[in-house]
């Protein structure tokens, strides 16, 4: 019927999403203990922003925490693949980068990641959506596109943002 | 309706479950092996391996190479509020915690908490988790002052948790700071909502009443002001470095010298309540 | 003027509905095929012209 | 009958006091949003209120309301006394006294966590208790509404149940399904939490719970406005319902496809697999299949009236509808702000693309629509009609009525457009005031501004709407008819067992619940993820 039609339309997009862009919701199951999670080896503070990985993989590992984000300026690449791993230590936060699909929440005791491409150059906005506290409404940080030759990692494979 | 009625009502009945069935598993089998199996490929990951992350039984997305870290730990404290800690806190020796104050703490805390001396903070009516993440700082290193590095030495986790306790006990607690009926209407702005647009959030949002913050977060209501002057002067220069995820040295950074002045009096301004007042 | 706020449905009478019944539902099929249609629109523009544009996520 | 209408009074009476105190809440929230300079915006009152206005719109006016209507339509529809009525008030008492627990304990600071609760961080146990008191209320009133049917049916082997009733019932069985999701967090984890018996939660286990009733929640607040499109709207436009079989079927396969779908509010959580989130997504979209059914219906059914009334041609009927009858009107009005909202609802719903606008204004926009505008406006309605029968006086304005309705709408309009559009710029949600000093954010102070002009009007008509139920006291009693529910063009004398009960669509149920809900709640304890530490913000800091 006209009804089993449109909803199979809609389906079918959704499907061509799936298969053909790869695009799924964040769902990576990985625990993490919140309750140590400053004594963790990955979400140490030193190893916390973004880094190239042995691989190439462009990593940026973000805490989200009572009312801030560690760190609260991230350096990415435009137009390259870069993976978002976020961790919370205390409660439920939840992030999305403005102008892009970038979103997810985090949630204490689990891994956050978020496998993307960001194609605007640029400083982004990226708050804190799901309310946490009192400070919820203080809590953003900056997620800062730059095109790839202005993406120069140190020696350790780690970029920073500039202090301005 | 040629159908007799009972007829009929086993056909809806067979017909509902098959659709709703043949629904599910249509579903399933998109969800569990389509998509996985399709996105897999791409990524580089076996059917296998893709299948089990769209179950959910193995880490990671089914449509990108899971990433991996090689760095190490280090910590800034080593105070992890495990179950068993926080049980120890809610249920401690206070006798013990008594004695270990009288002996060791009084001297320069006071006997009932309050700080005769201007540089020592106050402990009575100080959030237990408080002085005790304080005081494992203290002995790991995490916090440099060589009195209290010397003091704790000697202490053992039981013992700092009895300790912070017994302080806790001392009094009700904390009042609200916002009860103050006075003060710098900026002060009052930046402890009760922050500032939005540098990124600092409200005092309050933590150190208040019904705040529900981190759990190690002290009590300011009534501290010395020369005590916090100095401490938040330390995070914003990171002299003290042990509050985990720069949760008070990024706040610190971006605080004036002179509202860390106004923030430190204000505090200093909201009574305890204390029995011997 | 207070109208009845409830209709009364007694003058109804069985060949009204009959002659009626004789177009039903072509307007309700036009008007909800509209509106599905309308939604569709919609709901594609959504997905292509914002969704798709700001990258893939996964 | 004159002890039910003071129970079905006192149901509504709770609600709408509700609602009207949570209007100014929602109002002020705005302003505090905007770049409008708002008195007494500090980060706990703003909570305090955001926690407020959801608590009193989303339990107490809607479970007030639909409990109240259910009592009504038991014993209109039916034709016969309710059975236990001092069970029911009994309920009324559970429920009110769990509904002003929640009051103290919310108005007190000591339950800011909003009415979805975000353990870890745990309100007072008085708002938690007030909760489950409220809700303690409405399964007597669920087993009161199956017993109503029961014995009606008992008493009349073979008939089918009047559609009314049947549609309650629907909600009532689906009412108990979607509730043991939030009575296990509560219960087993959130409650002892907040009494200081454990100290660590499991988050990803409280948020799966949650997400049981997060959607179903929403089907218990639409049926009366369903009920009402089914079973009075057509008897307002002056014509028969179009199937009766159309109006059973699109509310068992509500009863079916609202529960096994609760995983789409998770779909960017991290404690769930891509598989399990596909396959809730796809049972989500099937969800779409009753509500176009039901839009048809209604559609086909104003149809016969606008025909009856002298309308001619394709859409010559839709003129001719007395839409002056705020039933009529109001039924319209929902039907546009449904089709907005459902717009909506289809892109949240979109698996990946729920990443466009997750916790954006977009989806505060899309259930305000579809709950504040496409179901409140039809609770005004049913109150409009059935206040005649229940108090045995008459409108003294209808005119004032559809004013009303027509501010509600254009309210609600107003309102959540300009929120969609932020939403789609990255507007997030749950934020005290923003700082209008981002070039980003002051780009959409104007939109903020212009829906806060939209809050002003849904104020306007919701204090427009106490008046006009307080006005019936003014007028003489009247004669009242026997109220009558509408009923099909061909009404059956038999409908099949399937729908006229509900064993097969409960199995049927218990089926689905397995297979959506069974791996990713089982998971949490195979997988024995780490626990969070309990955030309590009801003792001092």
């Amino acid at each position: 019927m006209v009804v089993g039609g449109a909803v199979a339309l809609i389906f079918a997009a959704i499907l061509y999403a799936g298969l053909v862009l790869h695009v799924n919701p964040p769902s990576n199951i990985e625990t993490i203990d919140p309750k140590t999670l400053h004594l963790s080896a990955e979400f140490t503070e030193t190893n916390l922003g973004t880094k190239v990985e042995a691989g190439g993989q462009v990593i940026s590992r973000i805490v989200a925490t009572q009312f801030a984000f560690d760190p609260q300026c991230m350096v990415v690449p435009s137009n390259e693949p870069v993976t978002l791993r976020l961790a919370s230590p205390d409660v439920i936060h939840g992030i999305l980068v403005t102008g892009t699909n970038v979103n997810t929440m985090v949630i204490p005791g689990y891994v956050s990641q978020i496998h993307t491409v960001f194609t605007k150059t640029g400083d982004l906005l990226m708050p804190c959506h799901e309310f946490c506290g009192f400070g919820h409404s203080q809590m953003w940080a900056t997620v800062r596109v730059v095109p790839r030759e202005s993406f120069r990692p140190n020696a350790d494979g780690r970029v920073a943002c500039e202090k301005s | 309706m040629a159908l007799q009625p009972q007829a009929a009502d086993r056909r809806w009945r067979v017909w509902s479950t098959a659709i709703v069935v043949f629904v599910v598993v249509v579903a399933a089998l998109l969800a569990f092996v389509v998509l996985p199996i399709v996105q897999g490929q791409s990524a580089g990951l076996t059917a296998f391996a893709a299948i089990c992350r769209s179950l959910g039984l193995q880490a990671g997305s089914p449509a990108a190479r899971q990433p991996s870290s090689e760095s190490k730990a280090q910590p800034v404290s080593m105070v992890a509020w495990t179950p068993q800690v926080i049980d120890r806190l809610h249920h401690p020796n206070l006798k013990n915690g008594a004695e270990i104050a009288a002996n060791i703490c009084a001297s320069c805390h006071g006997e009932k908490g309050v700080s005769p001396d201007a540089q020592f903070p106050h402990m009575a009516g100080q959030s237990a988790f408080a002085i005790y993440k304080q005081l494992h700082d203290f002995k790991n290193g995490a916090r440099v002052n060589e009195l209290m590095g010397s003091i704790v030495e000697n202490l053992d986790d039981e013992q700092m948790a009895d300790v912070a306790a017994h302080f806790s006990a001392l009094t009700k607690g904390a009042l609200d700071p916002r009860t103050i009926s006075s003060g710098d209407p900026d002060v009052v702005r930046l402890v009760e909502y922050g500032v939005s647009g540098r990124g600092i959030p409200g005092c309050a949002s933590c150190h208040g009443a019904h705040a529900g913050g981190p759990i190690e977060t002290p009590t300011l209501a009534g501290q010395r002001q020369e005590y916090l002057f100095a401490q938040l002067t330390a995070f914003a220069n990171g002299d003290r470095h042990n509050d985990i995820f720069n949760r008070m040295r990024g706040i610190a950074a971006k605080l004036h010298k002179d509202e860390i002045e106004k923030i430190a009096e204000y505090y200093a301004a909201v009574r305890l309540f204390r029995p011997q007042d | 003027m207070a109208v009845p706020t409830r209709s009364s449905d007694e003058s109804i009478t069985q060949s009204d509905l009959n002659t009626v019944m004789e177009q039903v539902p072509k307007g309700a099929l036009a008007l909800a095929g509209i509106a599905l249609l309308l939604l569709l629109a919609g709901w594609f523009f959504v997905y292509f012209v914002i969704f798709i544009p700001r990258g893939s996520v996964g | 009958m004159k002890s039910l209408e003071r129970l079905t009074l006192a149901h509504l009476w709770v609600a709408f006091a509700a609602f009207a105190v949570a209007c100014f809440f929602g109002v002020w929230q705005m302003w505090a949003r905007s770049p409008l300079p708002a008195p007494f915006v500090t980060p706990d009152h703003y909570f305090l209120s955001v926690t407020a206005h959801g608590v009193s719109m989303a339990f107490v006016l809607t479970t007030f309301f639909i409990m109240g209507f259910g009592y009504f339509t038991a014993e209109t529809a039916l034709g016969r006394p309710l059975p236990g009525i001092h069970w029911a008030w009994l309920a009324f008492v559970i429920s009110l006294a769990g509904a002003l627990m929640a009051t103290v304990a919310i108005l007190s600071g000591r339950a800011s966590v909003l009415y979805t609760f975000y353990p870890p961080l745990t309100a007072s146990p008085i708002f938690y208790f007030g909760l489950v008191l409220v809700v303690v209320g409405s399964w007597i009133w669920c087993v009161l509404m199956i017993v109503a049917m029961s014995r009606w049916k008992h008493a009349n082997p073979g008939a089918p149940v009047p559609l009314a009733m049947y549609a309650t019932v629907a909600n009532a069985v689906m009412w108990l399904w979607t509730t043991i999701g939030v009575a296990a967090e509560l219960l087993f984890i959130v409650l002892p939490a907040s009494m200081g018996w454990n100290d660590t939660v499991d988050v990803g286990l409280t948020r799966t719970l949650f997400s049981w009733t997060l959607h179903p929640i929403v089907y218990f607040w639409l049926f009366p406005a369903y009920i009402a499109f089914y079973t009075m709207a057509p008897q307002a436009a002056g014509g028969p319902l179009y199937s009766d079989t159309l109006g059973r079927l699109s509310f068992v396969l509500l009863l079916l496809y609202s529960l096994p779908v609760g995983m789409h509010h998770l779909l960017m959580d991290p404690m769930q697999s891509t598989g399990f989130k596909f396959v809730q997504m796809m049972l989500t979209i099937l969800v779409a299949v009753p509500t176009l059914l039901t839009v048809f219906t209604i559609a086909a059914s104003m149809e016969i009236a606008g025909r009856l009334r002298g309308g001619r041609g394709l859409f010559g009927w839709i003129p001719a509808l007395p839409w002056e009858r705020p039933m009529v009107l109001a039924t319209g009005l929902s039907f546009v702000m449904l089709f907005f909202g459902g717009g909506g609802g289809l892109v949240n719903m979109g698996y990946g693309l729920n990443a466009l606008i997750h916790n954006t204004s977009w989806v505060t926009a899309h259930f305000h629509l579809i709950f504040g505008g496409a179901v409140v406006i039809m609770y005004f309605a049913i109150s409009y009609e059935i206040w005649f029968p229940l108090t045995g006086r008459v409108a003294s304005s209808v005119l004032a009525q559809r004013i009303q309705l027509w501010l509600w709408f254009c309210g609600m309009m107003v309102m959540s457009l300009p929120w969609h559009w932020l939403g789609l710029q990255g507007q997030w949600r749950r934020v005290a005031q923003f700082d209008y000093s981002n070039p980003i954010i002051a780009a959409w102070g104007p939109w903020v501004i212009v829906s806060l002009v939209g809050g002003l009007l849904l104020l306007a008509s919701a204090i427009l709407f106490i008046w006009n139920l307080a006005s019936f006291r003014r007028r003489p009693f009247a004669a009242v008819p026997s109220f009558r529910f509408a009923v099909a063009v061909h009404s059956p004398r038999r409908v099949p067992a399937a729908l006229n009960g509900f064993g097969l669509w409960n199995a049927l149920v218990l089926f689905l619940m397995v297979a959506a809900y069974g791996w990713p709640i089982a998971q949490f304890f195979v997988l024995q993820a780490p626990q969070a530490v309990v955030h309590r913000v009801d003792r001092g800091g």
